[in-house]
């Protein structure tokens, strides 16, 4: 029960991604990516990762989504918008790349087929994820968070001249 | 509640199978959101292998690199959205193959 | 310590001239010939107060004691690396005539730059100030050192105020110039290794250096390395195309300096380095790069005789001229190289004057092409005269120093290799042909009525007065460069080859 | 005075170099003085040193300073003084300063008169440096310095580029040959290991037999350096060319001094000759070669300074003829006499030119007899002295050369008919001359009359060419005798007839008109010949087609420098690789990330295979 619980969220997360991808509207696009991170959401669930879980739903299909949403809608991309999306999306652009990603596809399959094994079935605790991220990891979290602090300011910064500009005008 | 034991293959087949649908979104789409997109899909694909190692060992690093990814995936997608808005006011278009001044 | 204050005393002179750029577009030049004059002044000096007898010691590489000046000081120990500066007649010879040429230079170019002037004349002293430090190191490292100091600035010198191809002709330079010091670097790092290797502690010191034992393959391929970096700059066929663009395309102070000294140092690299680093190689070599020099002297002429760009035809000459000075060079006995250093030293003066007059036509007709002028002994007569005087020292007539020099050359190759020396001989007929055409197309034929030139001035007479007199003290009374030089060479002859 | 000997050649170098510094703005006056004076005073020092000479006839040796010494090579600067040098000095000066005294009328009205003044003094300095060194090398800054003079002078009036062609082609050509010798000095220092005249005839006959391969090549070049100077075969075409200088120029330098330079050269090594007997067959062969060419040549030239161009050719051929055949006083003396008439020919010549606008046509002038008597006079007896006719100074001489070549064994003969040829020939051209340029109809009229500077040098040389053959010339020390010994009386007879039949000829073909050759000179071969023997038998034609156009056909071809193929070469590939590696990167993301993606692929496929 629980297992095609799992195989079933990887066949809506799968099938909202490509959909996503494919469509000519930003914002349905959007709409079908956090479904997608949903899925994914309760696939770490049941492989026994609540904590990250969680972070999936609030921080990805919450904020960063959201995110995307805000610049859609400062965009404001119209009706000719989609149809030039749709213009761009025949089929002899997108064939060739499609092929060599699934010969990319099939090499990884190739390579993932030398794996056995399963996932162990034990809960990782936010408790247990906590300690290790404090514990050993306490370079890396520094260094995200000066990641982090990087994109604040990249990111105010980019914006500042962008509406500054946009005043001006 | 214990976590479920499902080959670990599967898993990795269906990250694998996400990355590559980022991957030719990213390949085809001209549209910057349409690109960031993609990476975020990509992005989300390797957290989710990331994860599923995590859980094949019953230890807490998986995790912690899908956090670290989930990081950089923020601070990209702050960067991106805002050289979106960028292009959007500078060149009126979201084609990236316009933006191609890079190259000189 | 004079030799430290004569290398820093150039270099502040530059700093000073680009300083004072800001103040006044005329002070560089009079600082530039100030500095250059207070060197020569100080070196000549300061070699009066050297024992008379010390100029007849032979230099012995093992003891600083018996050349005229020696300083040194720890630079990097840890690799054996000194700032070790040394002179001999060798050495104050070209230095003192790479300070006269520098105040030639300096006052070719009067009044032809106007774009940056300060600048300009610390890019000239700062070339100068790179030669003198390559005549005077006697530290392989501080001589690779200063031999890539001396490029940059002679760089900058040809590709800001270079004629209309400049980009082109500095980029092919550079090029060149930078590929051999890549070679030189590369065989000095070999030898100081292989040194290393023998004797299990670093050094660059030339006096270490000297007498490295390796085997015969591996010491014809570094010495290979040296050969090739130094007959590029020489310029030796078929290494020299550089040398007709550059010369062509440089300012006239660039072209001075770049024939008059630039191009000695590498026949001193090859005297001082390649053929005593490596004796058994450099002999075994010999005919092969003697053949080189001959093939030049020939080349260098028909080409110099095909030319109808005033400076390209002197060029041209100076490839032929110093084919002569390999041939000396490699011929190894005393006559030759006493005549190929006479050869550097007269070759320098003689092609400095031809420079100042292309210079100087440029200047006042506005084209370097012979097809337009034509008739202007005329206009100029000064002009004319003097340069038919540096025309015929060019094509070695007797009593001017260049014939003095291959003359010596010609007599001591004639006792190595006969064939080569009548080939060689043959350079004084093609010389006479191209000098000749070149007085003809220029300032002999009809002149043009509307043409109203202004000839030399006495400030052009005086610089051109000094290099005659040179050329006419060297070609009557040579003796006392040759005695200065002498024990140099007698010493590197008896080090050298077996 | 013989301590002073130094004084003779810095005469007029010091003058020539006054001349040169102040270029012109001395005043007009004072610059000839300065030019004739200097020569003057020179020749005044010659004299006193010839009387002071002729008190103690020892050759000296006097140094001046060490010039370079340099391992075993120690050339000086310093004089050797004999018998033959103060003959030659004496020519160069005395003959010299009338040459000057006459170009300062003829070169009265030239703008350029200091810069002329300057070079003839400089030419006079080196060609006393030339005769007066006591060492090769020397002697070879003289050689050359007479080139120098010569290359300036010939080109004097440089606007014209056919007289700098003539110049270019004069220092040229003789420079083939002064290689040739500066080769004979290199060969004989490595040799000997000392380059001093004397020493080097005392070693070379310690050293070698007569015969030894080296000291024939060694003379062999050095008949080089004689040959390109003097204008024998196979050097001689720079001569007639060289007649576009000013005609003082070709008085001094073409006819008088610098030409026999080349006859003092194998005479003051005639130690060195006598060694190589085959070289000195070379002289003789090449000497008589020269002689007859260039006297058919001379016999079919219009232009009047050519024909005594060739006519120099010629005469300097018999000097060869002599020196090769062992007469050297002969040769020596053959030597000062044509100095003597040659000179006197070239000025007469030039005071026609002078006074006829400078026409140079011998067919232009006629029946100058009466209107320039001076010339006419001068020119009669310098042409009577030319074709030696009885008891004129050039009899004597060319008597003597040719008795000694009948005495030369096995090939004498032929020698001996071979120069009576050109004698005949040179009779018959000097004559047609005459007669034609001084006799007949007048064409031209002269504007002018020559004035004392150029009538009282005539007047001095006239006298000289008739009593030039009597004096007896200070050489018995300096050169080995000829041998003695008198041949038949017929031959004797033969000598004195032949000159007096050329003329007779050259009256009855040119003047009287009674022996019609017109048939014969308008026939096609007549026509062929002439035109053959103007062009001084093609030989100009001939190295234009050997050497010139091959020279400038490599100059042209090589002139883009073909060396830089192979660096272009190079640059050209990276250039084509920056291209290729450029457009690769065409700022498109997606074409980045399918590259990116291709790599990756290519990157697994290796990874799957090397695990």
């Amino acid at each position: 029960m629980m297992e095609s619980l799992f195989y079933m969220a990887g066949f809506v997360a799968f099938t909202a991604t490509v959909l996503s991808l494919s469509r000519t509207n930003a914002t349905h696009a959007l709409i079908y990516l956090i479904i997608s991170l949903l899925a994914v959401a309760v696939m770490f669930y049941l492989m026994g990762a609540p904590f990250a879980a969680a972070l999936e739903i609030v921080v990805y299909a919450g904020a960063i989504m959201v995110l995307f949403v805000f610049v859609i809608m400062m965009l404001n991309l119209g009706q000719a918008g989609e149809q030039r999306e749709r213009q761009w999306l025949a089929p002899r652009i997108w064939i060739v790349p499609t092929l060599l990603a699934l010969i990319l596809l099939v090499e990884m399959a190739l390579a993932i087929t030398q794996i056995s094994g399963t996932t162990s079935g034990v809960e990782v605790t936010p408790k247990e994820v906590g300690l290790t991220l404090f514990g050993p990891y306490l370079l890396a979290v520094e260094i995200a968070s000066m990641l982090l602090l990087a994109g604040l300011v990249g990111a105010y910064h980019l914006g500042r001249r962008s509406i500054d500009r946009s005043r001006q005008s | 509640m214990p976590g479920l034991q499902v080959p670990l293959e599967h898993v990795l087949m269906m990250a694998a199978a996400l990355f590559i649908a980022g991957l030719v979104g990213l390949m085809v789409r001209r549209n910057i959101i349409f690109i960031l997109m993609s990476l975020e899909v990509m992005l989300n694909a390797s957290a989710l292998a990331f994860v599923a190692a995590g859980a094949h060992w019953g230890q807490a690093d998986g995790q912690i690199i899908f956090m670290l990814i989930l990081t950089v995936a923020a601070a990209e997608v702050s960067v991106g959205l805002g050289l979106v808005l960028l292009l959007q006011r500078r060149f009126k278009t979201l084609d990236m193959d316009n933006a191609n001044r890079l190259r000189d | 310590m004079l030799l430290l204050d004569l290398i820093i005393l150039l270099f502040a002179g530059g700093a000073l001239a680009w300083w004072s750029e800001s103040r006044s577009a005329k002070a560089p030049r009079w600082l530039a010939l100030a500095f250059l004059s207070l060197g020569l002044l100080y070196l000549l000096g300061g070699v009066m107060q050297i024992p008379e007898q010390q100029f007849s010691l032979i230099p012995q590489p093992d003891n600083p004691q018996t050349w005229l000046l020696h300083y040194r000081v720890d630079w990097i120990p840890r690799f054996g690396i000194n700032f070790e500066l040394a002179m001999d007649g060798l050495s104050l010879i070209l230095v003192t005539l790479t300070l006269l040429l520098g105040g030639v230079a300096v006052v070719s170019s009067w009044d032809e730059i106007s774009f940056r002037p300060g600048f300009f004349q610390a890019n000239l002293l700062w070339t100068l100030a790179g030669v003198v430090g390559v005549f005077l190191a006697m530290d392989l490292f501080l001589f690779f050192l200063f031999w890539e100091v001396m490029l940059v600035p002679m760089y900058l010198l040809i590709a800001i105020w270079g004629h209309e191809q400049k980009a082109f002709a500095s980029m092919k330079f550079f090029l060149f110039t930078q590929f051999s010091g890549l070679l030189l670097l590369l065989a000095i790092l070999v030898l100081a290794s292989i040194h290393a290797n023998n004797s299990g502690s670093y050094s660059f010191s030339y006096f270490d250096l000297l007498g490295t034992a390796m085997s015969p393959q591996l010491g014809f391929w570094v010495m290979l390395g040296f050969f090739i970096a130094f007959t590029v700059k020489l310029p030796a066929f078929p290494f020299h195309t550089w040398l007709p663009d550059a010369h062509t395309q440089a300012p006239t102070a660039g072209s001075v300096i770049l024939a008059g000294i630039l191009l000695k140092t590498g026949a001193y690299g090859l005297l001082r380095f390649t053929i005593p680093l490596f004796p058994q190689a450099s002999v075994d070599f010999a005919p092969v790069a003697m053949a080189l020099g001959a093939a030049s002297v020939i080349y260098g002429a028909v080409l110099a005789f095909a030319q109808t760009d005033f400076k390209r035809l002197v060029a041209y000459s100076s490839v032929s001229h110093m084919g002569f000075v390999l041939l000396g060079l490699y011929a190894w006995n005393i006559l030759a190289v006493q005549g190929a250093v006479m050869q550097m030293v007269a070759h320098g003066l003689s092609t400095a004057a031809l420079f100042m007059t292309a210079g100087a036509l440029q200047q006042r007709l506005h084209t370097r092409d012979m097809r337009r002028m034509g008739g202007l002994w005329h206009n100029m007569p000064r002009m004319g005269a003097t340069a038919m005087f540096f025309a015929l020292a060019s094509l070695g007539l007797p009593g001017l120093g260049n014939f003095v020099g291959e003359f010596l050359v010609l007599v001591g190759l004639f006792a190595v290799n006969p064939w080569l020396a009548v080939i060689a001989a043959i350079g004084l007929i093609t010389a006479a042909v191209y000098a000749l055409i070149m007085m003809q197309h220029a300032f002999q034929g009809t002149p043009d009525p509307q043409r109203q030139l202004t000839d030399y001035g006495p400030r052009e007479m005086a610089a051109m007065g000094v290099l005659i007199i040179g050329l006419l003290w060297l070609g009557l009374y040579p003796q006392p460069v040759l005695d200065v030089a002498q024990p140099v060479l007698e010493s590197l002859l008896a080090g050298g080859a077996p | 005075m013989l301590d002073f000997l130094w004084l003779i050649p810095l005469l007029p170098l010091a003058s020539a170099a006054l001349l040169m510094v102040t270029a012109g703005s001395l005043p007009r006056p004072l610059i000839a003085a300065c030019g004739a004076g200097s020569v003057g005073l020179a020749a005044l020092c010659v004299l006193l040193t010839g009387l002071s000479w002729a008190h103690d006839p020892v050759p000296r040796q006097m140094e001046l300073w060490t010039w370079m010494q340099v391992g075993t090579l120690r050339p000086t600067i310093g004089f050797y003084l004999d018998g033959l040098t103060l003959v030659m000095m004496s020519v160069i000066t005395g003959v010299g300063f009338l040459i000057h005294l006459y170009s300062t009328e003829f070169m009265e009205e030239d703008e350029s008169l200091s810069r002329y003044f300057a070079y003839m003094n400089l030419f006079v300095a080196a060609m006393l440096i030339l005769v007066m060194a006591d060492n090769l090398l020397f002697l070879y800054l003289g050689w050359e310095g007479v080139g120098l003079c010569s290359y300036l002078l010939v080109g004097f009036w440089y606007r014209d580029p056919v007289n700098g062609a003539a110049a270019r082609k004069a220092f040229v050509v003789t420079r083939i040959g002064d290689t040739a010798m500066a080769l004979g000095l290199l060969l004989l220092f490595t040799e000997l290991g000392t380059l001093d005249i004397q020493q080097l005839a005392e070693l070379a006959q310690g050293k070698w037999q007569p015969g030894d391969t080296t000291i024939v090549l060694a003379t062999a070049l050095l008949l080089g350096g004689a040959v390109g100077k003097s204008a024998q075969l196979p050097l001689h075409t720079w001569l007639p060319d060289a007649m576009a200088g000013p005609t003082p120029v070709s008085a001094l330098i073409h006819a008088a001094t610098m030409v026999t330079a080349g006859v003092y050269l194998i005479a003051r090594n005639h130690e060195l000759f006598l060694l190589a007997p085959p070289t000195l067959l070379a002289v003789a062969v090449l000497g008589l070669l020269t002689l007859l060419l260039a006297a058919f040549t001379a016999l079919n030239q219009h232009d009047i300074k050519r024909i005594l161009a060739y006519s120099t050719i010629s005469q300097i051929g018999y000097m060869f003829l002599g020196l090769g055949v062992g007469a050297w006083s002969a040769g020596i003396f053959h030597l000062v006499t044509h100095a003597f008439f040659k000179a006197l020919l070239f000025l007469a010549a030039g005071a026609v030119i002078h006074c006829l606008h400078h026409e140079h046509n011998i067919f232009r002038m006629g029946g100058l007899r009466t209107r320039l008597p001076v010339a006419f006079w001068s020119f009669l007896i310098g042409s009577a002295a030319l074709a030696a006719l009885p008891f004129t100074s050039g009899f004597y001489s060319k008597d003597q050369i040719l008795l000694a070549a009948y005495q030369w064994p096995q090939i004498g003969p032929w020698l001996w008919a071979g120069g009576l040829l050109g004698a005949l020939l040179t009779a018959i051209y000097s004559f047609r001359l005459v007669f034609i340029v001084f006799f007949g109809e007048a064409q031209t009229e002269p504007d002018r009359q020559p004035g004392w500077r150029m009538a009282l040098p005539l007047s001095i040389l006239c006298v000289a060419s008739i009593v030039g053959g009597w004096i007896s010339l200070p050489l018995a020390e300096a050169l080995p005798a000829t041998q003695s010994g008198h041949p038949a009386a017929a031959v004797e007879w033969i000598s004195i007839a032949i000159p007096v039949i050329g003329v007779s000829l050259a009256y009855l073909i040119f003047l009287g008109r009674q022996l019609d050759l017109s048939a014969l000179v308008n026939s096609g071969l007549g026509q062929r010949l002439h035109q053959f023997w103007y062009s001084g038998w093609r030989m100009d034609a001939l190295y234009n087609w050997l050497w010139v156009r091959p020279y400038q056909f490599t100059a042209r071809l090589l002139k883009d420098e073909p060396v830089d193929l192979a660096y272009n070469g190079v640059v050209h590939t990276s250039v084509a690789l920056h291209h290729l590696l450029s457009n690769l990167q065409t700022g498109r993301m997606r074409w980045y990330a399918s590259t990116m993606v291709g790599g990756l692929i290519v990157l697994l496929a290796v990874l799957a295979r090397a695990g």
